[in-house]
């Protein structure tokens, strides 16, 4: 029988090593998988790249990841939130490496990763600093940039509904980056907030299906409490 | 910004409901984090324009009741939304495919300049400042089939903010085809800036100085 | 009032033109829009590029489309079916051009039109001789060649709901190439089983949303009798 | 292909279930149109394992019976099959992202001839032969993790498809892992073909004697 339920923060977070590239779902905090990042945090693999939207808010989830030291760089559209104290002290006294790409760019760039796409040409960013040193070319009049896949070795997921093969649901904008990780990495982890019984996911409406996903865990921690 | 005693700048409300006006019903349209955000509260109900939100939301509605707010249901300024009947979700892949791909009609931005070739900067300030953080801005500027820019004529100190060439890192080349101040509404075409309306009791010599690039009437 | 339903066959074809590109989904004939087609014999464009992952079947559907003369070139994955006779007997006769691409490529290349991305690298065929006088470039160590992306004019579209948005759900495996041709054409135009109220579709479970339908026509033909 | 008395291929159900046997619980596996399609029917059904069709199908079950057939619910062959609980749907363009991202644990495919080095030919007998039809056949060979090649060990008139060189178009550069013939089964590794196992009664000078190819036992 295929379960890809674990029980334990110790299962879900096995393996995970110094150095790994780990991508983390979430736009601000919606969607952000708080409870398996601080698991993360408790696993201990140092030297991370992380790749997420945003760098943080206040001193928890992914703010607390970089806060306790184990990034060595950050991979992200927009490091400016609402509270973004961790980052920004980072940031200032040079702890941390920033690599700042543009949202879609860094969607695709992940989507490609797991559609078996290695690069890919866009029209973002081109004529920008952050276009610098990147091969350009044009097609049918147009410039457009290379772009190359972002892989991971991690993706840590928040869904809303999961079964034991790994299928999973989204709540609302919570969908977010999750399924695009779930498909970019190695392995795949998850927090649910619902375990639901095999085949009670309707077919039509799976966001992810459980080929991207490794492990799952049961994480039922109700509403999410910032933007 | 020193203007005559008779001429009053529009307020930001004010600049949102007259981009409001020029939207027509059926358009697909994002509108950037801040300011922006305002033009959906000038487009009446009945005239149904459909809003994205480049976390995945297609068919925003309006700012839920304090009692029925969705906490998984933000928008891309991190404010909780509505969801309207015919909207639907996407991941960040398909939304920003969307962007990229030119299915908008519009995309409203904020900017700190635009200049007459249509170049716009509207994320950083400086090339030295603090952690660059773009956003979504590149793609949309680059994705959308039109550009409007909505911000003040001017700095806070008087500049311009329509200008010969930008100073400010740019977010994308050329793009922009319209812009809504405080003070006009400007075409963007290929001989430059096209003054396409001022507010009232300004003429065309009051508004050229508070502008670093050349004016002309459509 | 956004209203895309459509009354008539000719409101859905109007404006179709000689030399357009068509789209047209389906796998074999499930998700086939085969209505549309016979509205398109109809409407009477011609010089066609039709974009399909078949051939056609038989004598109906694209297979009609093709006997009828109005297609110069198709553009498939695999244009021997059941009962091809139709594009066998104009292939064998030199009266119509063949490109022929692997189905994976096909259906990426038409993602990348509907996203904005205007080539991309892929390791399918590589070395073979449907990568002849292609772009070969190694990335990581792999070889990879360069495919641009396969824009549409038209697209022809079989859904199973749609509202008046143009919001569209399928059929188990009729969604096929369905959602990605209605993103990579300029005009959709769809044909649907069921039309329902605005607000009736889970906002979860759309699969092609409205922004790429142009035009929904209620054909509520029952259930497709060959495969 | 003239064999010993005592040797007897094994018929193509059989190759199927030898196959099947090597399958383990929770692999992800496509498996190609025609003979390969059985390698399913030999999976018992508490060994999980979750077939996947091109068409946007992950999670396909067995033929429907003839009163519950969905009819728009079809595999790669274009035959009805069903969803087993946990399966889903998706468009064409995820599914190959799913194949082309090397998501599938196995894809099962059918062979004209493969290589020493490899390399398989699988869609096409001539440069010149009639319409070419690829289908997904190149995208599962160059996508998935591993391929296994099920095909007879000689053509019916008695030439060998395991050969040094593919004469055929090929399909993909490089890629079979492990070939399933009627004779026998035979690992590709980076010194050619290494017999696994024979049918009862042939030994390897047997085997070479219908194979073009050099052979080794592991």
């Amino acid at each position: 029988m295929i379960n890809k339920i674990v029980q334990t923060m110790a299962e879900a977070m096995a393996g995970i090593r110094d150095g790994s590239v780990v991508l983390i779902g979430g736009f601000g905090s919606i969607g952000q998988p708080n409870v398996l990042i601080q698991g993360l945090i408790e696993q201990g693999a140092k030297d991370l790249t992380v790749v997420a939207n945003n760098s943080g808010v206040g001193h928890v989830g992914l703010a607390a990841l970089l806060e306790t030291g184990h990034v060595r760089k950050i991979v992200c559209s927009f490091p400016r939130t609402a509270d973004p104290v961790v980052f920004e002290k980072l940031w200032r006294e040079g702890r941390i490496e920033l690599e700042c790409v543009p949202q879609g760019t860094m969607a695709e760039r992940m989507r490609a990763a797991g559609a078996g796409i290695p690069a890919f040409y866009t029209p973002t960013a081109v004529g920008t600093k952050l276009a610098a040193g990147k091969e350009e070319r044009e097609f049918r009049g147009r410039k457009y940039i290379l772009e190359e896949a972002l892989y991971g070795d991690v993706a840590l997921i928040e869904a809303w509904q999961a079964d034991r093969w790994g299928n999973l649901t989204y709540n609302s904008s919570a969908r977010n980056f999750n399924p695009v990780m779930a498909a970019a990495a190695r392995l795949t982890i998850v927090q649910s907030q619902h375990i639901v019984e095999l085949g009670a996911l309707d077919p039509e409406k799976v966001a992810t299906p459980g080929i991207y996903v490794n492990r799952v865990l049961h994480v039922p921690y109700g509403e999410p409490t910032v933007t | 910004m020193n203007l005559k005693a008779d001429v009053t700048p529009m307020t930001r409300r004010e600049m949102a409901q007259r981009l409001a006006d020029d939207v027509p019903e059926g358009w697909y349209v994002n509108l950037g984090i801040g300011a922006p955000l305002q033009v959906a509260d000038y487009v009446p109900a009945e005239r149904e324009v459909v809003f994205q939100s480049e976390n995945g939301v297609l068919g925003m509605g309006p700012a839920p009741a304090p009692d029925k707010i969705n906490r998984w249901l933000i928008n891309a300024g991190k404010q909780y939304i509505t969801l309207r009947a015919g909207g639907s979700y996407m991941h960040h892949a398909d939304s920003f495919a969307l962007i990229r791909g030119g299915h908008l009609d519009l995309c409203v931005l904020g900017a700190f300049q635009v200049a007459e070739n249509g170049d716009v900067a509207n994320w950083s300030t400086s090339d030295n400042d603090s952690a660059p953080a773009v956003g979504g801005a590149m793609d949309l500027a680059a994705g959308a089939r039109r550009i409007w820019v909505m911000m003040d004529h001017t700095t806070k100190s008087g500049e311009s903010r329509l200008v010969r060439r930008c100073t400010y890192p740019l977010t994308a080349v050329g793009v922009v085809k319209r812009i809504y101040t405080n003070l006009a509404v400007i075409d963007v075409d290929d001989a430059g800036f096209a003054v396409r309306q001022m507010v009232p009791g300004m003429t065309l010599d009051d508004l050229q100085k508070v502008t670093d690039a050349p004016l002309r009437i459509m």
